[in-house]
């Protein structure tokens, strides 16, 4: 499982992305407790809900099931155009 | 047409390449944003711009489809740069093609809207001795 | 910049003669209108633009005005051709320079509905054998 | 006096202009007439209210005054842009 990084969340994660390996989360929910575990910076912002993920280059907006093959991204509030 | 890349483009060139396939296309609003030289009342050096390449191109694929769809148009033209750019260089074109007027012009905003709102776009803006990430509002 | 010409116009080398002079412009939003080559449902094979040249200036210039009043535009640029024009080319470009995307788009919008309505220009359609004087629709 | 015609009119008048030397019409109503009589096959377009009239290169909409030194346009419905 690929998990990328964006924007100042790379500030917090210190890489651009990663892979997990093994003890797989199984849906979006679990995927942030890790990751509260893994950047207790990130919590907060995770908490406030302004993160958006997606799941192989598409939005989720609710709590999706993952696989451990998926590419899975974590975003601030996007600045294009 | 989606690109993405992170070389200026010249806008009378790339409307020729799409305008040229269609004598039916009568109307074409196009957009360009630009680096300003003050944002939020702060001087900006340069920005750089981040993207996530492989979801902009399938997020903007669908935007454009759907504006596409709901205005009838013929054609319909994306490009966003990504990197380093310096005040007064381009760093996006979106240019909507049509019979009549009122759909170019209708499309063109709905995909500015949307690309602002949901395309993997982050710009980190220089100042004299700070940096900032940036948030588009709505 | 009002310009009236029989001459064809580069869109990019025309933006960035405005563009150039102001830092501060994050946003231009361009309409080009084009000679279609079907109208009504008839082919068309070119069209003969005929001007009311000192008065177009100047109604243009006031139209101009009050989009760059209305909609705190930065600078504004129009160009209306005139004389044979053939399927493809180019009629007008309306550019409206601003700060921010949603002035230049209702700038462009509100130039381009007045001209539409007011501005002293005629087209003559050519078909086949015939030809016909258009009349804007509102 | 000058007296500009655009587009189809000039199909009607045979010319781009004229001028008026003498018997100056005091207002547009009174040219009105005065075209009606010199050009009978603009009597219906200048009766069903479809064209324009700009005095020095301003649009009129009511029955304004007019002096000989005047320039005076008639034209059709406009189809730039």
């Amino acid at each position: 499982m690929k998990i990328k990084y964006f924007a100042w969340i790379k500030d917090i994660t210190k890489k651009d992305y990663e892979f997990i390996e093994k003890d797989f989360p199984r849906n979006i929910n679990e995927l942030k407790k890790n990751l509260n575990t893994m950047y207790p910076d990130l919590e907060k912002h995770i908490m406030s809900d302004i993160l958006r993920f997606a799941i192989n280059k598409e939005y989720v907006s609710e709590n999706s099931e993952i696989k451990s093959t998926d590419e899975i991204a974590i975003f601030p509030p996007v600045s294009g155009g | 047409m989606i690109k993405i890349q992170k070389k200026e483009f010249n806008i009378e060139k790339e409307i020729k390449i799409i305008k040229d396939q269609y004598s039916s296309v009568g109307a074409v609003n196009t957009f360009v944003g630009y680096v300003r030289d003050i944002n939020n009342n702060r001087d900006v050096k340069f920005l750089d711009l981040e993207v996530y390449k492989e979801m902009a191109i399938k997020e903007l694929s669908k935007i454009k489809d759907n504006a596409v769809d709901k205005w009838s148009l013929i054609d319909c033209l994306i490009i966003h740069r990504y990197g380093r750019l310096h005040i007064n260089e381009k760093i996006v074109l979106v240019a909507c093609f049509s019979e009549h007027r009122n759909d170019s012009f209708e499309g063109c905003k709905f995909i500015m809207d949307y690309l602002k709102k949901d395309a993997p776009f982050w710009k980190k803006e220089f100042y004299n001795e700070e940096s900032s990430w940036l948030q588009n509002t709505s």
